[in-house]
């Protein structure tokens, strides 16, 4: 390296690293924190102006108070059974997620990812969007496939990658496809669905469809390129998209100041580009269902994308591969002061006089069976650990799918292949 | 029938297919009220509308993202990226998503989409205007790489990556855009007018993906090229008299191993042409493919005429392209080992 | 493609694609242009924190008025020599650009770029730079070399790819690089150089050093990955670095709004990124540098990245493979309402009285002799035709600097080449 | 002396370097107090401080540009990309800025700078966390390769890579990172601590870039193979009685001709194995350089055993991975012919 110049008037730089605000051993501190009153926020026009939504992307639309009451110009004054059917989906994803990790945890699979305390973000949008919107997920909104009514049972089936998955077994468990329920594969390369996403839009709007597209990110993947195209390209051809970045705080684990969240915040990414951005308690499921639905509005009125920061908490690790307690306090989670999206719901019905403590309990015991019988059925088809050993999926599939048509040298590939597996066997 | 350029050519086939179906959209930079820095797509803006021939932002990986949405929705985009040498910000998406998205989805999603591009040198284009990355999508299952070397098939070649229900990257030799080339730098160049390939007819027609052309026969050695090359392979064959057998492959992947088969044990001899640098280019596994195959009638090695191993050169291009000395030396050496 | 579904309740979509305001035959307009009255903008510490700078992102910073006045807070008192130096800089760039492009027109070269009406963009900048910060520029900023003493010849050779091109005419024409002259090598691949050059600023701050990185990038190319990387980088680790966004309102026959222009300003990006952003007159020599020095005292106080937009036009084609008069109205370069950077430099110097008609014309006349003469001189060496024909260059250096060392494969490519060249000859 | 695994020989190695040369610097995705999702890193940020080891934005084309920004300015970035999955985001970076700058500068500006990933399969990680994308770059000059398979060589050969003034692209094994494997999936796994090249030296020494080992000597056919596939070349030679010489080839650009070309004359069969999909793997580079070198020395084809040309399947691992009956099938076809 050559030597610096000698510079005897100049101040001597120095490299910023972000750190978060506690490292394991520190007091959780969550004091940076800025919570406006629920209600305080007001509602610009679905139809306005982007720049209208600017003030929003830098403080947080709130409906539910403590008290477990909507209030405010984002109450989205739903019906009770709307309300119960989301605490209802809610639950279950949290049951699911409980269930799929512990047979992670018995061999039963290679890997999984929990989405707790993130269920509002993918249930409540699931129920403000149309049923046959497009919706382009990452590995954390489980909640849209629960909230579409997506057989459990095909969802562990993926996870197991056994007989029965529809997946064939290709995709690492948590990458679920769903076209009949307008759920598009989820893909490992992170941001990618964005963009993506937004070509969906443009396409639905070049063929002047109604159906939007909804699109969801997680905080540390908005630093990808992709991210970029994407609020790029929605903006330019005023795309029907609905842009998701779910602010859970963690990128396994780096903290969101590592993607820029110690500057701004992510919706006021929306402000750079000139589009409309509103940023959401994520983990109130009324004010993540009242932005989805304006969003959405705005969307269908032609009046392009919304960038939406869903500001929430990842509650446990990033995946059944890691241990968070190495880099953040244990108790970060249940000390995350908007708390938990489906406790705040049932508070709310309680509130309103729609629920009780024994339609709780008879709910939660409806779910904790309709999860068990699901995976009893799904394991019927087999596990991991089975599939392994004995290929019960037919092996020569392996070779489908490569292309419409399989091509000579699949073929050669794939009777190697199966003479492999004849040798294998004597 | 029409006398055509390829630039006309594949306008054409554009045309043809944005009137047949209007799930056929066309996007990338420039491409637009513009039509293009090649002028491919002139004039479809202005026929179809701005809503299925737009201008893209300068951002490759949205530009095949934004195609890959298209298609998954059900459209047939054909993406331009202006030159090959800018499709690397868009390689994440080729390759990690297009090229994948029917298989781990077990066919549920598919993209009908093709991604043109103009590839290679010959017009002292520098390191950014001359490269052919060909082999890293080679290399990329759930990819096809067609690669057209005249009017006629490059007009047929694009109807059928349209049409067919798979990625297809579709690489076009912009050396050869107004004219066969065939290496020989210092001599005047003709115009496709006069080769029998630029009688291109006016309607639909399609040339198939994965079937390669015996563009000459021949009895004392095998030839295999694509693009700019099969140009010089054939005039380098005429230059040094040599009775060899040209083959266009057109397709790259799949490759029409058939063709290559039969004629490498008529001929005992094969030599590889490309313009890509030499290591890990397509042509070591061509090599590689002839050797495992036809290896008991080989009689001398596959030899590889190729790009040096160093980036494009601007000003020292006639000394790094493969023209007919460098390919007419291995032609001698497969011969004479 | 399946049936869209009937949704006779829904909206129908259609997809917006962005025109700019006139198309050849069509009368130029420029009346979306705003332009705040020079001075009108006030000046924050460059110490503020980055919210500060916001409201500037979206207005102009000017100095100059139309009568060639220096106004408002902005204005840099910058001594007459100094301003002498840079009319004669951003002159001399001017008549190389014609001498270089006519050139190419007479076949002695392949390729050339002009960056008429940017010429104060890099003139300016490179003046309020010191001397040992680190340039990456785009191909448009030969300024920046011109203001830095970097030898015509040298330029020029780079040009001709002759004998003498230090880069051993492996470069497309324009793509310069020096780094003694703290200049580095311009990538034809668009936008790589920002994220470099982030990269380059931070290792300063890494090593306590005290120079800064500045960066030139398109307005076209601000939708590249890399831009965001860039942005997103320099934020998060307040890296000593100016992004400058030079907005000359195309992007090859492209105008600004396919890269987001019609919705919000370039210097709003910085808004997203919560880094400092400015916007400016980028034809007022004065104002582009009073910015560029706000920034990079900025930077050097470790506040880390400013945006700035430099708002300008690009008066003439794309390069010599271009011809906008089939995109956009001939006359348009001619009406833009900010005028020639040349000019409105030399009409301040007129209104401070220290420059007038006689010293003008000789200064002409002075510069266009030193360019023929640098022209003669180069044209020595050899130019692109010549060189073509009897490779000048020894060929076997095409084989170095692909690696520190030549490998054997490389060793053996050479001998080929050396084989064929003989046989070429004979 | 110590016994280490291949992340502590890494990890070791990252501490020798940073302890000799206060140039040398780490970034990447989680690599800062984490110490990396395989903890290569760890303890660096604690001992070298956060100016010197820190996380990254999941940008890897950011990632890998201030890397080159950094080694512009005279440092030695080692960038650690999560997985080479993930490389592809900065695929263009690598391919047309790395690759290029000293050569585009002729010799001014150039890269010590090394891309450290995790690549390969045998872990059940799907298309995502299984792949081995080292072809792709072994066909961009300016860039070198190197793939180690065992902990003494992966300390020393990444401290050779750190030295190097050329950009480095360094693949892991990770499949290996805890214990050599075999290929035998369903036979337990010996931990590195029962082979010998788990005795590294604790301090700094070097193994050269450029040159392979001969890691089993053997007289009737020559076995190339680098990462994993060593330990299942090894293994595939004992189990199935063939007296194979085994390469472990350790840098792929530049690949050591004189070792390859000196066992192929002397067996005159040759087999290549690899991870990667076939179709234009670098084992058609490999292929085609043999035949081309001593083709009057091969007394059969050279085969290939490698992954199949499709993305790589979840649960279907064992059926795509080249291990010992794939490889013995190869071996068996090199010997018959
Ligand atoms: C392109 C790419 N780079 C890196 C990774 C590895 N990786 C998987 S998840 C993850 C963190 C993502 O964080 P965030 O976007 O915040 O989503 P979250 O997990 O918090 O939901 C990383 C780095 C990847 N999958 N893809
Ligand atoms: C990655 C990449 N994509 C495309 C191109 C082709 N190209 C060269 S210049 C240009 C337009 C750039 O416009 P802008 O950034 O506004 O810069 P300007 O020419 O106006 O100075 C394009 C598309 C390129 N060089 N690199
Ligand atoms: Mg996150
Ligand atoms: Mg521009």
């Amino acid at each position: 390296m050559t030597k610096q110049p000698e510079r005897p008037n100049r101040p001597v730089l120095s490299l910023h690293v972000p750190e978060p605000s506690a490292r394991p051993g520190d007091e959780v501190d969550f004091s940076h924190v800025a919570i406006p009153p629920a209600g305080s926020v007001p509602r610009p026009d679905p139809h306005a102006p982007a720049a209208e939504t600017h003030p929003l992307a830098t403080t947080l639309v709130r409906v539910l108070d403590d008290a477990g009451r909507a209030v405010g110009p984002w109450d989205p004054k739903l019906d009770a059974d709307t309300l119960r059917r989301m605490l209802r989906d809610m639950m279950l994803v949290r049951v699911y997620d409980d269930r799929m990790y512990r047979a992670q945890r018995q061999g039963k699979t290679s890997f999984y990812m929990k989405s707790t305390g993130e269920e509002a973000v993918a249930v409540a949008a699931a129920h403000a969007l149309d049923r046959d919107d497009m919706c382009f997920p990452t590995y954390r909104q489980q909640g849209l496939l629960v909230a579409r009514d997506y057989p459990l049972v095909e969802m562990m089936c993926q996870i197991y990658s056994n007989r029965r998955d529809k997946l064939k077994g290709r995709q690492l468990p948590v990458m679920y496809s769903d076209r009949a329920h307008g759920f598009f594969s989820i893909s490992g390369n992170l941001a990618t669905q964005v963009p993506q996403a937004v070509g969906w839009a443009m396409a639905s709007a070049i063929k002047g469809d109604s159906r939007i597209a909804a699109a969801w990110i997680g905080d540390g993947s908005t630093a990808e390129g992709d991210f970029h195209a994407a609020c790029t390209f929605a903006g330019v051809y005023r795309a029907p998209a609905v842009i998701n970045v779910v602010n859970n705080q963690w990128a396994i684990s780096s903290f969101s100041g590592i993607a820029g969240g110690e500057l701004t915040t992510f919706a006021a990414r929306a402000v750079g580009y000139g589009i409309a951005g509103l940023r959401v308690d994520g983990n109130d499921a009324l004010a993540v269902y009242a932005a989805t639905r304006w969003a959405a509005d705005r969307a269908r009125a032609n009046h392009g994308p919304t960038l939406i920061e869903m500001f929430t908490y990842r509650v446990e690790g990033h995946s059944t591969s890691d241990d968070p307690s190495v880099y953040r306090p244990k108790e970060a989670g249940a000390k995350w002061p908007l708390g938990d999206p489906v406790e705040r719901l049932r508070l709310h019905l309680v509130a309103l006089g729609e629920w009780d403590e024994a339609r709780h309990e008879q709910l939660a015991a409806e779910i904790a069976d309709e999860v068990r019988t699901a995976q009893r059925e799904a394991e019927k088809h087999g596990t991991l650990v089975s599939s392994t050993i004995d290929f019960p999926q037919d092996v020569r599939t392996m070779f489908d799918d490569v292309y419409a048509e399989l091509p000579w040298h699949l073929r050669e590939q794939q009777a190697q292949m199966v003479a492999e597996l004849e040798a294998k066997r004597k | 029938m029409s006398v055509m350029n390829m630039i006309q050519a594949l306008n054409s086939a554009h045309d043809v297919m944005m009137a047949r179906d209007d799930n056929v959209v066309v996007l990338g930079e420039d491409v637009g009220y513009f039509g293009g820095v090649f002028r491919v797509t002139e004039g479809l803006q202005k026929k179809y509308g701005r809503a299925r021939t737009f201008d893209a932002p300068i951002s490759e990986g949205g530009i095949v993202a934004a195609a890959i949405g298209m298609a998954a929705y059900g459209l047939r985009p054909v993406a331009e990226i202006q030159f090959a040498d800018y499709i690397y910000p868009g390689f994440d998406q080729i390759v990690s998503e297009a090229g994948r998205m029917r298989y781990r989805t077990a066919g549920e999603w598919y993209l009908p989409m093709v991604i043109r591009t103009p590839y290679g040198g010959g017009i002292f284009g520098g390191q950014t205007h001359s490269q052919s990355p060909e082999a890293l999508f080679a290399h990329v299952a759930g990819l096809k790489t067609v690669i057209p070397s005249n009017p006629y098939d490059a007009k047929g070649l694009l109807i059928a990556a349209i049409e067919d229900d798979d990625p297809v990257l579709f690489f076009e030799p912009k050396r050869i855009y107004n004219g066969p080339f065939d290496g020989f730098f210092d001599r005047p160049v003709t115009p496709w007018a006069k080769h029998p390939k630029a009688e291109v007819p006016d309607d639909y027609y399609t040339v198939p993906l994965g079937k390669a052309a015996v563009v000459r026969e021949g009895a004392d050695l095998t030839v295999l090229a694509y693009g700019t090359m099969v140009h010089v392979a054939l005039a380098t064959a005429e230059a040094n008299g040599i009775d060899a057998e040209v083959i266009d492959l057109r397709t790259i992947v799949p490759v029409d191993i058939e063709t290559i088969e039969q004629s490498v044990r008529k001929t005992g001899r094969c030599v590889v042409v490309h313009e890509a640098t030499r290591t890990g280019g397509f042509g070591a596994e061509l090599a590689a493919l002839v050797q495992e195959r036809c290896f008991y009638h080989l009689e001398a090695p596959v030899q590889r005429a190729t790009g040096f191993d160093t980036p494009y050169p601007h000003s020292l291009e006639w000394a790094y392209f493969p023209g007919p000395i460098r390919l007419g030396t291995a032609m001698q050496k497969a011969l004479e080992d």
